[in-house]
């Protein structure tokens, strides 16, 4: 029986309905987490702008063979303690470049940026604006170079940190009962383990003329197995927050229905929860990167962090130290590299502060 | 409780057994030993010393030896300081250590939390930036800069503090501050997210519509909530505290532990870092415990199974 | 009642947490001592026999007294324990004559037994001495230290425990008797067979030694046995009974004290400076009757120590403070003017020198090498440089290629701009090195070596095979965490780089594993130092006798060994002796096993009202020849005086 | 009519957020008298409990902001009060309940803490007193051995349990008026009936006015006196229950009756929806909120804004008669929507499809 109104059979309305329903709820086009997360973060100005300095950090990091720079290792007894200046330096001297940039054990792409360097730029480079250190060699130049294996450190031990606490926590946190008992007593053990002792042992061990050769045999130099070591430290804090979050988020209806359309363990466990875990992991990385670097200089100024020639901020923020006595501070040892890294773990701290509100779930499309 | 605590005491005798049985193995897998001397003895001579630190008895004899001994809590005579028994450098150093120690958690919880909940009242505005801006600072510097700026600023500038040194209350200010302050920033930091937290429950919507004031609430309902974040890193935060004491120790010449522990560490003496790892296993493991009851005791939901 | 609980608990926390503070500043305050100073790092320990660095040496010398003691000016012999002494014509014997005045801290008079049982402690192998090497020069000492016995020997059988009735901690019961048989055996023995032993499997060997002696006893003929427990009682040896050692009887040993007043010495060989020696802190005396009664470590307690020295040990804290009061029974008492002084234990120059600047020590011995220029410059009369009997050097590995070549050695030498190193980089607080031996030391002139010749080196080099820096492997130079050493390694990897394009790679090492790398010949050069013992050639150059305890570069020369260990001793006319001195330093700074670099300057900060801390080559600054001037000391402090 | 105890008089709240100014509540204006319950009712978004908030002063200052009108309580005017002043009304005078029972209690305190807060702060009673008085307001809600239980944490309590906590808190100081903001959604159907029944019973014995905000009609329907329905910020209709379920004024509220199954008819029908979405507050459209989903909307409807008129005691906002006029189908956007069947009087019966 048609109705009065129309002159369409019933069942073409519910057809037209429905398209104008599809077509409604297509309008509204979901965002995902991720695309939802980055409108949100360019949002928020002081994580954006720290986003943008570590950017820079970064790549300046990894150019600097690149850049016109004075050789981080010529010492220079007439150019001792000088303030920052910008008086043109000497001239680069060509054929010494092995011992004023160690370019013979640089990989292949610095070497190959190294030279490139001196065919842009030939022998000129930029005057000592940080000054020069008790050696007269460069500041500025060795804040650079500091900062590649400064930044290496603190990535590599926080990424070694991450896979290790994340999978371990998630593990711990899903499976529950007498494993995750088991599991969570043997971090308290391994919070318990005075590590400082720990890395000295470690350090002079690896020191051992037979392991080093060992290890130089597979091309791992002290640094890669330094980065190792705190990694494996600091992943214990780690462990203890993602199982923490993921106890708290197990009972949750998603996981009890990701279950009954037969999810595996492995696959709950790594789909659906981690995810979830994700702003907590993001904070705590903010938080390791710096304080793994902070180890780094603490472990210099006990005289076991990186050793010369190689440099790290580490290194120089321990020099700095060195020279503040109440006779005669000379001050730009301890301004430059302490105002690197303090800003560098600036910019990670308010950009962990803006992940963490753009990444939490509760607040998408606020 | 009582169940809590036995259990949580027996897996402090297995945590302790791990750790002194790791650095035993350790510490003599370390090139060096405690009878390296600055000038190279004579080899007879290093066989008697070795004789008398009873080196020269089979590995599984030692083990069992110190360990016989380590359950009489007679942890032997330092190898590198024969003037004093390891229990004595402990007894000593302990107190100095925990003082320091306590005085610098002070410190930190008490800052970290005002300055944590003022900003998180205040949210936005300039208090909240500011703060926020000196405890990220406070990370972010190492905390060996940051001693030798407040030296040179309250010892020679204003000549407040001694420069360092023990024995009277005057020499802890400044040590306790610098060991104290990036754990005060960590807990300003992490109690304004958590205070964040709480203040947007419902809860606190109810305790307004209660009529209480904004102290009322933010002191009494909130604060306990904001508490918790705070109260879990508290177990990383005494550990950093404690391995932060050898660098504010050796600056401000200070007889604690920390030092003792670096010293006997670089100078492989075996006795005295045993006995040092098992000062710190047990003030970590025991700290770490506190914290976990504490957190369960705070949070009501959490059963004291 | 958990409701009651969980809500009273943070202001339970809060309550423990304030009230723990509390105690932490409730320490007692100390009352300021007449002198402070910063002792460096805490001292090994204040037992003479085991010790060995400067800052024991200020504690032990305030504690006890020697024979002799050195007068800070010129470091001569003064009368200590000893009123005077004579040498005999040969002057292979010497006696020394005891003052009676001279007491212990418990009123009992100090007699030679006290020397005889005291050198004899620092003889004993089981002290582990050190410095018993000193007393090679008196006859027999050696054979005892090294535990050496022949056959037909006197000698004396040390039992475990000590005889009934004495005290606990005395030596074990001696039984005395002549050696008939001698016998040595090797518990499954690691190195059988092998000819050439390395030192790790030497020194491994001799853990597994079992010794077996036949010894007749008042005409009866015992057997005994020593050596490692766990290896000593393995069946096969049943039949000898156990003994903690068996030594060359004491009295073999050219130490005797015929009545209380008198100690005779007997030497090998003429020994001019050996009055000198007993100046040297391990040398001095300790009272038995504590050291057997207490044992160590209780016998070094304040409340127990017995010393003769012009200071009481008052209290003692690890790694904090040592105080020492005015001893009333010194024999010289009143002579000495400061009654209470505190040795601070500070690890950090840098905080010895903030201590100084704020007025809480008045004598920090050591001053960061970086401010050295700046406080020169301020021209401080609080500042003193002192030149110091001590050399740093480069120890060259000859045993490994190329170093094996003296050219190259030469060449490396040469290739070092030493005064650029130590007027620019180090910036003064040392004087560059022309020889091995310190200068300082008056009647001896060293030969000239260390020139800065780099084309001369670069020749030597190419002569060498290696022009131009090509084909030598790259070199390890190891050195250990000190900031100094630091600078300077980097430095002259620099210069070999630049001027013969060697490639040095630095290795630092915190101290237990640089020493032992160092005694295992693990290493291409490593950085060295030696402070002289006493003021003679010889401590410096006997050292790299083929051999020799502190040798460790593998270097051997026959001529060498032969003027260190017979043709110098034995020459009596001390020119001639001399003379042979700087022959034998001649063939060392040919053969350049080892690179002199520089000798430190002793550098310290000591208050303008503080009198009688005098320079010398050995930087010894006995503490009881210092007094205070209380009116200028009350001018300077008067504006800032804090405490 | 009483003298009105409590009166908003053109209430405006709005909320700056990052994409622009949102218009929550937008000129709303409604009486309560003592001992009177009104329900307010409203698909959800439609400022029901941003009115009640607002009413309470519990804006979040920083987002939100009251804009105009007046909230006057016994005459005088809560907005602009200090906040001490506003405090001391809180809890006393107004009181609040809220929605989800197992947030709204502080799961760190036990509920004898959160009860004598309120007395002790109000009242000045001490902790003994004020313990009594909770014990007591803890029987009245109904909850079995209150003396003990009292000591006991929130977590300890059902849902429903918490509830009548809320209401035993709320109503610790005989508040004259008592703002209840969907206090049953959260809870099961049993349980809603208990809570009602107690609110009715404890009006009756204090004499409280109740203002009683919910999306469900079945609750208006049983426990108001007078009901306002409002639609995107404002009050579309306000008449006593009775009358308002006799014969709604306007489309919305006719709809609303529509889309709930009714006992009171005879034959069982298909329940016909509300076609669309709820209104964006951000871009409304000209003219009346709801004309894009009204099936009786004329052009006028979407020139003009109908202003709320007073008819006997009712008001509506609706240029049309609902009863006489004609439906027309709603499908495309702004135009006329299919399958809405005419009010109930005079369509003729629906063929059992």
């Amino acid at each position: 029986m048609n109705r009065t109104t129309g002159n369409r059979t019933k069942g073409e309305h519910e057809l037209e309905r429905y398209a104008a329903l599809w077509e409604e709820a297509r309008a509204i086009r979901g965002t995902s987490l991720g695309r939802d997360a980055w409108r949100r973060l360019r949002r928020q100005r002081a994580a954006m702008a720290s986003l943008v300095a570590l950017c820079v950090v970064t790549v300046l990091a990894l150019i600097t063979p690149l850049l016109p720079l004075q050789p981080p290792r010529r010492v220079d007894s007439d150019r001792i303690f000088m303030p920052p200046t910008f008086s043109r330096p000497a001239a680069l001297d060509l054929d010494k470049l092995d011992a004023d940039f160690g370019r013979k054990d640089l990989d292949l792409v610095s070497r190959a940026l190294l030279d490139a360097r001196l065919a842009l730029f030939g022998g000129w480079s930029l005057p000592s604006i940080c000054g020069t250190d008790e050696l007269g060699r460069d500041l500025f130049s060795r804040l650079f170079w500091g900062a590649r294996v400064s930044l290496a450190v603190g990535v590599v031990a926080t990424l070694v940190s991450l896979v290790i606490g994340v999978s371990y926590g998630a593990t711990a946190g899903y499976l529950g009962g007498r494993i995750d008992n088991f599991m969570m007593r043997l971090v308290d053990i391994l919070y318990s383990v005075p590590f400082i002792c720990v890395v000295i042992l470690l350090v002079s061990i690896l020191s051992e003329d037979s392991i080093r050769t060992w290890l130089e045999s597979w091309h791992i130099d002290r640094i890669t197995i330094f980065y190792l070591v705190v990694g494996a430290i600091y992943w214990l804090t780690m462990s203890r927050v993602v199982r923490g979050q993921i106890i708290s988020l197990k009972n949750e209806q998603f996981v009890e229905a990701a279950r009954t359309i037969g999810a595996s363990q492995r696959r709950i466990i790594f789909f659906h929860l981690v995810p979830n875990v994700l702003s907590v992991v993001i904070v705590y990385l903010t938080l390791t990167i710096p304080s793994v670097m902070l180890f780094e200089a603490f472990l210099s100024f006990l005289g076991l962090g990186v050793q010369a020639p190689d440099v790290s901020w580490g290194l120089l923020v321990n020099q700095g130290f060195n020279v503040i006595t109440p006779i005669k501070i000379y001050w730009w040892l301890v301004v430059f590299p302490g105002l690197a890294l303090a800003l560098t773990l600036y910019a990670l701290n308010f950009l962990g502060d803006g992940l963490r509100d753009a990444l939490d779930p509760r607040l998408k499309n606020r | 409780m009582i169940a809590f605590l036995l259990r949580r005491f027996m897996w402090f005798v297995i945590t302790v057994w791990a750790v002194q049985s790791l650095s035993f193995f350790l510490v003599r897998l370390a090139p060096g030993g405690p009878f390296t001397q600055e000038r190279n003895v004579p080899l007879h001579v290093e066989l008697a010393q070795r004789a008398k630190l009873n080196l020269d008895v089979p590995l599984y004899e030692q083990y069992f030896g110190y360990f016989g001994k380590l359950f009489r809590f007679d942890l032997g005579i330092s190898d590198r300081q024969p003037d004093f028994t390891v229990n004595e450098i402990i007894a000593a150093g302990f107190p100095v250590s925990a003082s320091l120690g306590v005085l610098a958690l002070l410190f930190a919880v008490a800052l970290g939390l005002a300055a944590g909940i003022v900003s998180a009242v205040f949210r936005g505005r300039g208090w909240d930036v500011s703060i926020m801006a000196a405890a990220t600072l406070g990370i972010a510097v190492p905390s060996f800069v940051v001693a030798s700026v407040v030296i040179i600023l309250f010892v020679f500038v204003w000549p407040l503090f001694p420069a360092a040194g023990w024995g009277e209350p005057a020499n802890l200010v400044l040590p306790a501050f610098c060991l104290g302050a990036p754990y005060a920033a960590y807990i300003a930091r992490l109690s304004r997210t958590g205070m964040l937290e709480v203040l947007s429950q419902d809860y606190i919507r109810t305790a307004y519509a209660k009529g209480l004031s904004t102290r009322a609430v933010v002191l009494r309902h909130a604060l306990r909530g904001a508490l918790l974040p705070v109260f879990s890193f508290l177990g990383p935060a005494v550990a950093g505290i404690l391995t932060g004491s050898l660098v504010i120790e050796k600056i401000f010449a200070i007889p604690g532990l920390g030092v003792h522990l670096l010293n006997a560490a670089l100078q492989r003496d075996f006795t005295l870092m045993l006995g040092m790892v098992l000062v710190y296993t047990t003030v970590l493991y025991s700290m770490n415990t506190l914290v976990d009851l504490s957190y369960r005791i705070l949070d009501p939901r959490v059963e004291l199974t | 009642m958990q409701a009651i609980g969980r809500k009273l608990f943070p202001y339970l926390a809060a309550i423990l947490l304030l009230l723990a503070a509390y105690f932490a500043v409730a320490g007692e305050r100390r009352a300021p001592a007449d002198f402070t100073f910063v002792n460096g790092t805490e001292i090994k320990s204040i037992d003479p026999a085991i010790s060995t660095g400067q800052p024991e040496g200020r504690i032990i010398r305030a504690l006890f007294e020697g024979l002799v003691n050195w007068d800070p000016r010129d470091l001569s012999s003064t009368p200590g324990v000893a009123a005077r002494w004579e040498m005999s014509e040969d002057s292979r014997r010497i006696t020394f004559h005891l003052r009676d005045d001279a007491l212990w801290s418990d009123g009992t008079p100090v007699t030679a037994d006290d020397f005889v049982y005291s050198y004899r402690r620092l003889l004993d192998p089981l002290t582990a001495a050190q410095y018993a090497y000193q007393l090679y020069y008196v006859v027999g000492a050696e054979k005892y230290n090294r535990g050496q016995v022949a056959v037909g020997d006197r000698v004396e059988i040390e039992r475990f425990d000590p005889p009934s009735g004495a005290p606990p901690h005395a030596r074990g019961e001696l039984l005395r008797g002549t050696l008939l048989e001698y016998a040595e055996a090797f518990v499954d023995d690691p190195a059988a067979g092998k000819t050439e032993l390395s030192d790790d499997e030497q020194r491994e060997r001799l853990r597994r030694r079992v010794r077996m002696y036949t010894i007749e006893i008042d005409g009866e003929a015992r057997r005994f046995k020593t050596g490692v427990a766990a290896f000593r009682d393995e069946p096969e040896f049943d039949a000898y009974e156990p003994v903690k050692q068996v030594l060359v009887d004491f009295d073999t040993v050219g130490i005797r004290a015929p009545d209380d007043r008198t100690l005779i010495f007997e030497l090998n060989n003429p020994a001019p400076y050996f009055v000198s020696l007993t100046g040297f802190y391990p040398l001095y005396p300790v009272h038995r009757e504590t050291v057997e009664r207490f044992g160590s470590p209780d016998w070094m307690r304040p409340e127990n120590l017995v010393g003769n020295g012009p200071y009481r040990l008052e209290e003692r804290a690890f790694r904090d403070y040592i105080r020492l009061a005015k001893s009333e029974t010194y024999w010289n008492a009143e002579n000495v003017k400061l009654d209470v002084i505190d040795a601070l234990a500070v690890e950090s120059n840098v905080t010895a020198l903030n201590m100084y600047e704020n007025r809480q020590v008045d004598w920090t011995p050591v001053v960061p090498t970086v401010i050295l220029p700046e406080l020169k410059k301020q021209d401080r009369d609080d500042l003193r440089v002192a030149p110091y009997l001590t050399i740093t050097y480069f120890r060259f590995n000859v045993t490994r290629s190329p170093l094996t070549d003296a050219r190259v050695r030469r060449a490396l030498s040469l290739a070092i701009d030493r005064p650029e190193i130590v007027d620019k980089i180090m910036r003064g607080g040392r004087t560059a090195a022309t020889s091995f031996v310190p200068i300082g030391i008056e009647g001896y002139e060293s030969p000239d070596c260390c020139q800065h010749d780099p084309e001369e080196a670069r020749r030597l080099l190419a002569k060498a095979g290696f022009p131009g820096g090509k084909g030598m492997r790259k070199l390890t130079l190891l050195h250990n965490a000190s900031e100094d050493a630091e600078k300077l390694c980097q430095a002259v990897q620099f210069q070999w780089h630049d001027t013969l394009g060697v490639e040095v790679e630095l290795v630092r090492q915190e101290w237990g594993t640089y020493q032992e790398k160092v005694r295992n010949l693990e290493y291409d050069v490593a950085i060295a130092g030696w402070i002289g013992d006493y003021v003679d050639p010889n401590t410096f150059l006997d050292m790299f006798v083929t051999g020799g305890g502190n040798n460790n570069t593998g270097w051997s020369h026959a001529e060498f060994d032969a003027i260190i260990k017979e043709r110098a001793p034995r020459e009596r006319d001390p020119e001639k002796r001399l003379a042979l001195m700087r022959q034998a330093e001649e063939i060392l700074l040919a053969e350049m096993p080892v690179v002199p670099l520089y000798f430190p300057e002793r550098n310290y900060l000591v208050r303008t009202y503080v009198k009688g801390l005098h320079n010398n080559i050995l930087d010894v600054h006995p503490l009881h020849d210092l007094w205070i001037d209380e009116a200028e000391r009350e001018r300077q402090t008067a504006p800032r005086r804090k405490r | 009519m009483s003298e009105p105890l409590l009166e908003i008089d053109d209430l405006q709240v709005q909320f700056d957020t990052e994409d622009g100014l949102v218009r929550a509540v937008d000129g709303v204006s409604f009486d309560v008298a003592p001992g009177e319950t009104l329900g307010i009712v409203g698909e959800s978004g439609s400022g029901k409990s941003v009115t009640s908030l607002a009413i309470m002063g519990l804006v979040p200052q920083p987002p939100g902001r009251i804009a105009g009108g007046q909230v006057r309580f016994a005459g005088r005017d809560l907005i602009g009060l200090p906040q001490a002043d506003m405090a001391a009304i809180r809890g006393n005078h107004i009181a609040m309940i809220f929605q989800d029972p197992m947030t709204a209690l502080n799961p760190f305190l036990t509920v004898a803490d959160q009860l004598c807060e309120v007395t002790q702060r109000h009242r000045g009673y001490t902790r003994r007193q004020a313990l009594d008085h909770a014990v007591d307001l803890l029987e009245q809600v109904g909850i079995p051995n209150a003396a003990r239980r009292i000591l006991d944490y929130p977590h300890q309590f059902s849902g429903g349990m918490r509830q009548r906590v809320m209401i035993a808190m709320a109503l610790s100081c005989q508040p004259q008026v008592l703002i209840a903001d969907e206090p049953t959604t959260a809870l099961d159907v049993t349980i809603q009936a208990q809570i009602l029944a107690l609110m009715k019973a404890l009006q009756a014995a204090v004499g409280t006015a109740i203002v009683l905000i919910t999306h469900d009609m079945g609750v208006i329907a049983n426990s108001c006196d007078r009901v306002c329905v409002m639609y995107a910020g404002r009050i579309v209709e306000e008449a006593p229950v009775d009358e308002l379920f006799a014969s709604p004024r306007h489309p919305y509220t006719l709809g609303l009756l529509e889309s709930i199954p009714r006992l009171d008819e005879a034959q069982a029908h298909r329940l016909t929806p509300i076609e669309g979405q709820p209104p964006d507050l951000m871009h409304l459209p000209k003219g009346c909120a709801f004309a894009p989903r009204c099936p009786f909307s004329i052009e006028r409807c979407h020139a003009e804004d109908p202003p709320l008129e007073e008819h006997e005691a009712r008001r509506h906002a609706c240029f049309v008669d609902v009863a006489t006029a004609a439906r027309h189908p709603v499908a495309e956007q702004g135009g006329h929507g299919p399958g809405f069947s005419s009010p109930q009087g005079s369509s003729s019966p629906e063929d059992a499809s």
